[in-house]
């Protein structure tokens, strides 16, 4: 129940909440505030056959089409940033098999997720029109009835989970963020079933005290994960930058061995790790350290 | 003395010549960024720039530009981070006069290829995707577009429209229902062009110095309008130059006197 | 002992006594409010409250108790403060288990009027409004309503549907759209109220402590119907009441035993 | 221009941005954060013929219909508040002709913002359906495009100008609110002209410190003014709560004179005021620091 005292528990208990088949929408953007240690944790249990859904697809999408564990992506780009360039396992498997990729624009897919969180099967916008996009999507042009413009009409996206990595929450679920809040707020008001991870479990009176600061509200929330560097390698708003040098390193694998590659990383950093905490712990404290050094530096300069 | 501009260095400069003051910027990362920090930092102070990540006129660390429009750099200074979808819906609300984006294919009519080099239904190549760029052509007063001039990105017809240009012309385009927008000018390190009224296609309207227009049109892939007047941009300044460097590098200080904590931060 | 209820007291407990522990309300100010807070602090310690003007679980002080949904008060303690919009597209979402209001009026089928007494387009008098109420009834699965019962407020048809309850029967309702909430229980200071499934007319349920069914008649304008077997409701318990009159007056101390802060905020 | 570095100003040159005629909406809620300082000055200019919306509407909405300021209401509910009972005066102007008044629901009327402030012409709802608010309005009934589902479509509402009030802004106009937020942001948005008071005016530096805190970005405000108790006798979350004995001597004010009550109101804290600071100075120094201190108490329990 959404108004349980007490949501707080473990990253293995949270995973077996997501059954097979499910739609899985992950929070953050890119490469910042990327649930991360939820996703490894789903990847950990060898869930199967989820679509995964993000408005902006980090590499996330290469280990889950590598693991098998999705078979369909929904988002509106995927790939780490220019510097990494096209994500070559993405590329392999959506050249072999088009229909595995549902593709958005930025905002469609937004307002896919905010029609799902106002409640109302449908938004209009006025982006897709025209585009070849609009012609591969479940999208239909409409008119408004009353000024007959021509808009373009996007369903709800009614996620079966969401998974969203915050800064603070409470143990009923109340979720607090610092830095941009992406699209974490129609997410969670979109899915059917969310599990937060935090960067620190705070008391009910603390996070009271900054009500005003409160982005997504516990009736909404069915689980909370207390996991400091959470979304790490990527980003957390003032926590930690994201750790280019990972990123680095795994671009690195996947040029020279393809999907190969992926499943290297993979046996590394979640069979072999064990763990979230193993992984951290094959990262290493001063990594760890370092990227936070990093992040203070932008937050105070 | 600065050393000779790079391709990607003309290009830059050039697109940042174009931003006006007092006016609204949603910029890509990369050249389009670049660009609109340079342009604030030397003749459009008052200019506003909004990332796809939510930032709100931000101020970049020079040396730590942002590789991605939502992380930590992006939103370093800025005067707000909105959520994605409200960041989007300013410029749908019509609050931004410029969209800046770069391409990966681009046609004659200015519409841009971003998703599948080939057939999408048998794609040769699979390209990253829209993103924002989609929704910032559609619903952005002017649009601009960045990219390095290659004879296969110029291509008659893009495999695949994921930004609107003029489609077939600007009756299409018009009848497609994108009437909040319309493609301005096309920057590379060749040329600057803009969009030819009537037909909607792209015209030759100055070129980068040194480049002659014959160069040009071989490096395109379609049949390009020229105006009538074809004139050459001036070249890069030291000043712009050693700002651009000093805001991609970090290092050297930047052109400009400094002054405290604004120096750092532009 | 306490002294005797206030039939508003009776009305508001008995109100507070059908709120289910774990559930969320969307609670008006007044005796809805009042009926939610007194449920909270007595048997329904999670059950959220949510208000008009953005506050989510708010922890009101005990004499302190809103006039308005939108003012400092109703923030108190809150775990957050949303906009309003976005506090009424949770309703919109499926959120809200329960939407509780108040009515100026109200007919056989719970349509309740809070905009003109009299025709409309020439009325006798004008009301404050729908306010939040309409987007209530059209939201929150089940929907209480409560009123001090006046046989000028219960009426064979309301003059105006502010907030529709069964329109002219389920049928009708349903043919409306309004598919995402119902109406469950009309609460009095004379009775409690629920629909006939059938014919979606109000149905005696049970009693105020000492009224009689006919009394309930003759203060209604309209033929009600009636339970096979009409209750008479439990006296509200000194517990009950001394809670209701601490959280109005803030003094007294309230019936259960004071724990540090959390007993100030309720 | 919108991105100029300075727009701050005075409540008399901010008066003059307003037109007769014009559509003037106020942000806040009933008594909460109300543009007080900003809607006496428009009626001390003697601005006419205007139309005044507002989601909740306290006793504005007399002042203004008495003084022959505006003649036209939209909004979804008129009064101050339960134990002030129905507003007299406003009673008699729509009793007298109805068409003055356009009601809408609370989350219908916020809609028309959004949809203006999403630069989209309409939006969906759920609310209205089957209601008799739905008969008398310019909204209509229509289907979703994929699952058929009734719903209303409401037009968007964009306003001439937009009042707020706010805790903290720049000289640019970003500005930042503490508690709730109310429809403040979808009515910034939606507005073609936006005057913001504030309680106080930072600098941008200190504003930039706290980003993730700003409602409203400077590209959507055209003039800003500081006005501190600036939405006296109203509340302004954390500074000051609601004078409710000033609401009684207004309220008593009506019950005994009608219109004549309200024009005397008007008298005394508009005309013979003669400005905002005197209102203030006639409201005395301890009434103000009382209200502040109620608001602290509330703030720290």
């Amino acid at each position: 129940m959404r108004t349980a005292a007490d949501k707080q528990t473990t990253l293995g208990e949270a995973a077996t909440l997501v059954r097979d088949g499910d739609t899985v929408v992950a929070g953050g953007c890119c490469y910042s505030r990327t649930p991360w240690a939820l996703l490894l944790e789903l990847l950990r249990a060898e869930r199967s056959d989820l679509t995964l859904g993000r408005n902006l697809m980090c590499y996330e999408s290469e280990l889950f089409l590598a693991r098998g564990a999705a078979t369909k992506l929904i988002s509106s780009w995927v790939g780490i940033g220019l510097r990494w360039g096209i994500p070559r396992v993405f590329r392999d498997f959506v050249e072999r098999d088009p229909s595995i990729y549902e593709e958005w624009s930025h905002l469609s897919f937004g307002m896919r997720l905010s029609a799902a969180s106002m409640g109302l099967p449908f938004l209009p916008t006025a982006s897709l029109l025209g585009s070849d996009l609009l012609k591969r999507l479940p999208a239909r042009e409409m008119r408004c009835p009353f000024t007959d413009e021509l808009l373009v009409a996007v369903p709800a996206l009614v996620p079966d989970v969401a998974l969203i990595h915050v800064h603070r929450a409470d143990v009923r679920g109340n979720a607090q963020v610092e830095g941009p809040a992406y699209m974490d707020l129609e997410l969670a008001r979109a899915a059917k079933l969310v599990i937060v991870s935090a960067e620190e479990i705070v008391s009910s009176e603390e996070l009271v005290r900054h009500n005003d600061r409160t982005l997504i509200p516990a009736l909404v929330v069915d689980a909370v994960v207390e996991v400091p560097y959470g979304a790490y390698p990527h980003e957390c708003h003032g926590r930690y930058e994201a750790d280019f040098a990972h990123f680095d390193a795994y671009a690195e694998r996947v040029n020279e061995a393809g999907v190969e590659g992926v499943q290297a990383y993979l046996r590394e950093h979640v069979d072999d790790a064990g763990s979230f905490a193993g992984f951290l712990d094959s990262v290493g404290a001063s990594a760890l350290l370092d990227q936070r050094r990093k992040a203070r530096e932008l937050v105070s300069a | 003395m600065s050393s000779e501009p790079t391709p990607t260095e003309l290009m830059t400069i050039a697109g940042s010549r174009l931003l006006r003051d007092g006016r609204v910027v949603f910029a890509g990362v990369g050249s389009p960024l670049e660009a609109s920090v340079l342009a604030k930092r030397l003749h459009a102070p008052s200019l506003t720039i909004v990332l796809e990540g939510g930032a709100i006129d931000p101020s970049m660390l020079p040396g730590r530009l942002p590789v991605s429009t939502n992380e930590m750099r992006a939103a370093h200074g800025a005067s707000m981070l909105a959520g994605i979808n409200d960041l989007f819906l300013y410029a749908q609300r019509g609050c931004y006069d410029y969209g800046f984006i770069g391409a990966g294919q681009i046609d004659r009519f200015g519409n841009v290829n971003t998703s599948y080099i080939g057939d999408p239904d048998s794609p040769k190549v699979r390209l990253p995707g829209s993103g924002g760029a989609n929704d910032i052509v559609s619903s952005c007063r002017e649009i601009f577009i960045m990219l390095k001039h290659e004879t296969r990105r110029f291509v008659e017809r893009v495999d695949f429209v994921t930004s609107p240009g003029y489609l077939d012309g600007p009756e299409s385009r018009e009848r497609a229902g994108l009437v909040r927008s319309r493609p301005v000018a096309v920057i590379t390190d060749l040329a600057l062009f803009g969009f030819d009224e009537e037909s909607g296609r792209l015209r030759i309207d100055a070129l980068q110095p040194g480049v002659s227009e014959e160069h040009v049109r071989e490096s395109t892939g379609f049949e390009l309008l020229a105006s009538d007047t074809v004139v050459s941009l001036p070249a890069p300044t030291d000043q712009e130059l050693a700002e651009l460097r000093w805001l991609r590098d970090g290092e050297g200080g930047g052109a400009l006197p400094a002054c405290g904590r604004k120096a750092a931060a532009v």
